[in-house]
């Protein structure tokens, strides 16, 4: 059910040229993924992906609508993109010829729940006396990606301080503006 | 939500590929970042479908509960998510630099004014 | 915004709640749902909702450019310096076991000390994002 | 101690420093701290390198947890040469972006761009040393972001385009690796390298492993800037500051090759992958096509910094075809080709930023007469781009004359002498191209009385590290232990599975 909805909204961003409403369709669309998560129990995932996809992306388009534009081009007439459209089938093939041999959803005996997980279910609590499994395995047994996760951040950080920062020296920016 | 199978994943793919559809068909730049974030989501979404165990429940530890999902998509997840805004955060500061430096956030104009110069 | 007295008043009662609220899930991680990333993105968010009614000059007033410049670099710092701690107490990098004589108990400590690093980074570095773009804006 | 935690330092030191250098704030500290943590790296990369020569793989156990659960680090021939490479190569440009940077970029974005240049050396270094697949996609990620971030702060409005639409073909790369890492944990649960590659043998016949296999395939090759996947270097090389021209051209892409060699050989191991027969059928003519094409097109540039990038497609195109064949000869030839061409490219890219700093641009036309006014950078662009061309001793050679051996080898005979023909034929295109920059350089006279005095030499700080990139560019011409007996035993182990 939730899916669908998720359908209907992902092929009303493809047409819509009112960029407002894409980018808000595109906040609900994280809303609802985050719903989705709470029901296959990954609460920390809903969590963070309602604040994040819902809450910071959300604000970041708008905060980049406000300074460009929010109509989109319509695109020109007569022209059917078919490249893209070929590239795309093809890669949804190759993922549903890729789905015949999974296990089927939900299905306890699956190999990706036999060999590494249960190790963390068993022992996490005794080991790093963190009941929220999800937390222990985020921040010890795989703390070294969290540190390149903040990492990830740190770089964005300072990436939009260079692109962004200082906008009063320098009409057009440091690295902007002259041609040639 | 106890649909059959694999009916789950192909909707998923479904997803997947109409996010990464609309960031390789469209030329406005703000929506091929909103592209991305949708076909990242999507793959989010199929991370999570694949931690999900029958009857499980999140993976808190607690007295009562004997199945629990399996944590370690979500943690990679997390992981991911925060990447995938870090990426959004860039690629906006981007295009508002493009749209100063251009005036248009449409990739033909973009090209075109390239070509003149 | 900074005309409408309904939404000074609100955000000046909703403010400590929030804040409160990222504190919780900054701290109550090991047990709920929740850690540092949430929580620097809920403390994050308050802030900019302040920014946004009271406006930009007060909100930099309170967190300048280059106080959120020292925060950012603080946390990831602050992570990695954990690291560094546990190598020099004789672990592997990030074997928080070393960090108390009990090893999970130390793996407790360290895991706090490093969600404390990612609630600090994260958050600062929303609000510079959000200051940045905002700024961008004004001229 | 410090010797048993080499491998988490390797990392870790220039990560630490990266906010360091963000709080020294001022050019000169900044730039001091990044050029003496960038040479400390490259003395971790030597000392874990001759480690792994003398005593076999490492493996260092992050966190103390021990893998499949934990995180691994591991070491081995073949990523121990890669790491060598990309942290000689930022020790280099470490330096030299000094003069580079002050000239291109303003004051007050100095520190700021030696701790993006920072992290994605980081970035790269930490993706080559990983033993976990997901690992992999994160420290990509850090690298990526940096790389983004440091190319569009070139002075052409150009930059921010060529960084989005860079931007754009990353993340969808990177998107793609994480489907394929996904589907792969699906069937295995696990994400450690070499657990998977005990784990997939019996599963060869899986379709979801096959798929698994198709996306890290496009998603590598989409970073690796694999022909008809390259579109987005040209313009990303050409408009970036030179010092980061010059970084990325030298290591990024490099990397992203080893992404491929690794994922190919070690996870899905050679046996399986041959059976599939993609390697030749796919990589061969993908090869062959990136070098004709590229080369031609690197003919018709007017820029010379976008000439050297299609230059760069066209030579993937030689590493690719040395991974197609799949054999020893075939992948030495690879390997020996991703140090050569990092050093040649590198000292090209460096020797092209001399002039930007004098001409302020690197068109062709605006080279006439070069050869007088800057004889020291020109001469160490020819030297280059005789390496370029592959002629006797220099390193180009050394990899082309194993590539041809590699070709030769192959029992389909006709495959070999076509193969080696292309080879050929792209020495011949390299031959034009080049030839074109040293007859505007030499052969023209200087333009008079455009600018106020003569166009003098590049500084000295700029000169020695393109002079060291060129001089190793002829020396692993000639002798060539190290580098050949290297990517013979990183190819040995390759091709020996998992181990």
């Amino acid at each position: 059910m939730l899916l669908s909805f998720l359908a209907v909204l992902a092929i009303g961003i493809l047409r819509l040229r009112n960029l407002f409403a894409v980018v808000m369709l595109s906040g609900i669309y994280s809303l609802l993924s985050a719903g989705l998560f709470v029901v296959l129990d990954a609460v920390d995932v809903a969590f963070t992906e309602a604040a994040v996809g819902g809450g910071i992306a959300t604000v970041l388009m708008l905060g980049t609508l406000a300074l460009t534009t929010d109509r989109e081009k319509a695109p020109k007439p007569g022209r059917l993109q078919i490249l893209p459209l070929l590239c795309v089938v093809a890669t949804g093939a190759l993922l549903i010829y890729g789905t015949l041999d999974m296990p089927v959803y939900g299905d306890p005996a699956a190999q990706i729940h036999q060999h590494v997980a249960p190790r963390y279910l068993a022992d996490a609590e005794r080991e790093t006396s963190v009941p929220n499994v999800v937390t222990a395995i985020l921040a010890s047994y795989r703390g070294f990606d969290t540190m390149g996760e903040l990492a990830v951040i740190f770089t964005a950080g300072i990436g939009v301080i260079l692109l962004l920062g200082r906008p009063r020296k320098r009409r057009g920016g440091p690295s902007g503006g002259q041609d040639e | 939500m106890d649909a059959p199978g694999l009916y789950n994943y192909w909707i998923v793919i479904v997803l997947m590929m109409t996010g990464f559809y609309v960031v390789i068909s469209r030329g406005n730049l703000v929506k091929k970042i909103v592209g991305l974030n949708i076909f990242q989501t999507s793959v989010f979404i199929l991370y999570i479908t694949m931690g999900k165990v029958s009857g499980g429940t999140a993976p808190i530890l607690a007295e009562g509960f004997e199945t629990y999902s399996n944590p370690l998509p979500h943690v990679l997840i997390l992981t991911a998510i925060v990447v995938g805004v870090a990426t959004t955060a860039l690629g906006c500061a981007l295009v508002v630099r493009i749209k100063e430096a251009y005036g248009t956030v449409e990739e033909d104009e973009i090209q075109r004014q390239d070509d003149a110069t | 915004m900074q005309r409408h007295i309904v939404l000074r008043v609100t955000t000046k009662l909703l403010m400590p709640f929030i804040l409160l609220f990222a504190l919780y899930v900054q701290f109550h991680g090991d047990f709920g749902p929740g850690g540092g990333f949430q929580a620097g993105v809920i403390f994050g968010a308050g802030f900019i909702l302040y920014a946004l009614v009271y406006g930009i000059e007060s909100a930099q007033r309170v967190a300048p450019a280059g106080a959120l410049r020292v925060l950012i670099s603080a946390g990831l710092l602050l992570y990695i310096g954990t690291g560094f701690a546990t190598l020099a107490l004789g672990g592997n990098f990030l074997d928080y076991g070393m960090l108390a004589h009990e090893p999970a108990r130390g793996q407790h400590l360290g895991i706090f000390l490093v969600e404390l690093g990612v609630g600090v980074t994260v958050a600062a570095t929303m609000v510079t994002v959000f200051f940045n773009f905002a700024s961008r804006g004004q001229d | 101690m410090i010797a048993t935690h080499l491998p988490a330092l390797q990392i870790v030191v220039p990560l630490v420093s990266a906010p360091i250098c963000l709080l020294l704030r001022r050019s000169g500290l900044a730039w001091a701290l990044a050029s003496i943590v960038s040479w400390a790296a490259l003395a971790c990369a030597a000392l874990l390198l001759q480690q792994v020569l003398s005593s076999g793989p490492i493996s260092y156990h992050l966190g103390g947890w021990a893998p499949p659960w934990g995180i691994e680090y591991r070491i081995d021939a073949v990523n121990g040469f890669v790491l060598l490479i990309v942290a000689a190569i930022g020790a280099v440009v470490m330096p030299y972006a000094r003069v580079s940077v002050a000239h291109e970029l303003p004051e007050e974005q100095h520190a700021t761009f030696y701790t993006a240049l920072l992290l994605c050396l980081t970035g790269l270094l930490g993706v080559t040393i990983t033993g976990d697949a997901f690992n992999l996609f994160v420290f990509l990620e850090i690298s990526s972001l940096s790389s983004y971030v440091l190319i569009a702060l070139g002075r052409d409005r150009r930059a921010l385009t060529a960084a989005f639409q860079y931007l754009v073909m990353g993340t969808i790369g990177a998107t793609f690796i994480v489907i394929g890492v996904g589907l792969l944990y699906m069937v295995t649960g696990t994400l450690n390298m070499l657990d998977l590659a005990e784990r997939l043998p019996p599963m060869s016949e899986n379709r979801t492993v096959l798929a698994a296999f198709a996306f890290l395939t496009v998603g590598a090759g989409l970073k690796l800037a694999l022909f008809p996947l390259h579109f987005w270097l040209p313009n990303a090389y050409a408009y970036a500051p030179s010092a980061v021209t010059a970084f990325l051209a030298a290591t990024a892409t490099k990397v992203s090759i080893y992404i491929l060699l690794r994922f190919f050989f070690t996870v899905f191991g050679a046996a399986n992958t041959l059976e599939l027969g993609t390697l030749e059928n796919l990589l061969i003519p993908l090869g062959v096509a990136a070098i004709l094409v590229c080369s031609t097109v690197a003919i018709f540039q007017t820029d010379v910094k976008r000439m050297l990038a299609y230059s760069s497609v066209a030579q993937v195109g030689y590493i690719v075809l040395g991974i197609g064949f799949a054999s020893t000869t075939g992948l030495t030839a690879a390997i020996v080709h991703l140090f050569n061409h990092a050093m040649t490219k590198g000292g090209l890219f460096l020797a092209l930023g001399c002039v930007v700093l004098r001409l302020g641009s690197a068109r062709l036309e605006s080279l006439e007469g070069l050869g007088r006014r800057m004889p020291l950078t020109m001469f160490a662009f020819v030297l280059g781009g005789l390496s370029l061309i592959g002629v006797p001793l220099t390193a180009g050679f050394i990899s082309k004359w194993m590539l041809v051996q590699a070709a030769l080898e192959q029992d389909n005979r006709f495959l070999a002498a076509a193969v080696a023909a292309v080879i050929l034929i792209g020495s011949l295109l390299a031959i034009v191209y080049i030839w074109r920059v040293v007859e505007v350089a030499y052969f023209r006279p200087a333009p008079e009385g455009d600018g106020e005095g003569e166009i003098a030499e590049a500084p000295l700080s700029m000169l020695i590290p393109t002079w060291f990139l060129i001089g190793a560019s002829i020396y692993f011409g000639i002798d060539t232990s190290l580098t050949l007996g290297v990517a013979k035993r990183a190819a040995e182990l390759l091709l020996g599975g998992g181990a």
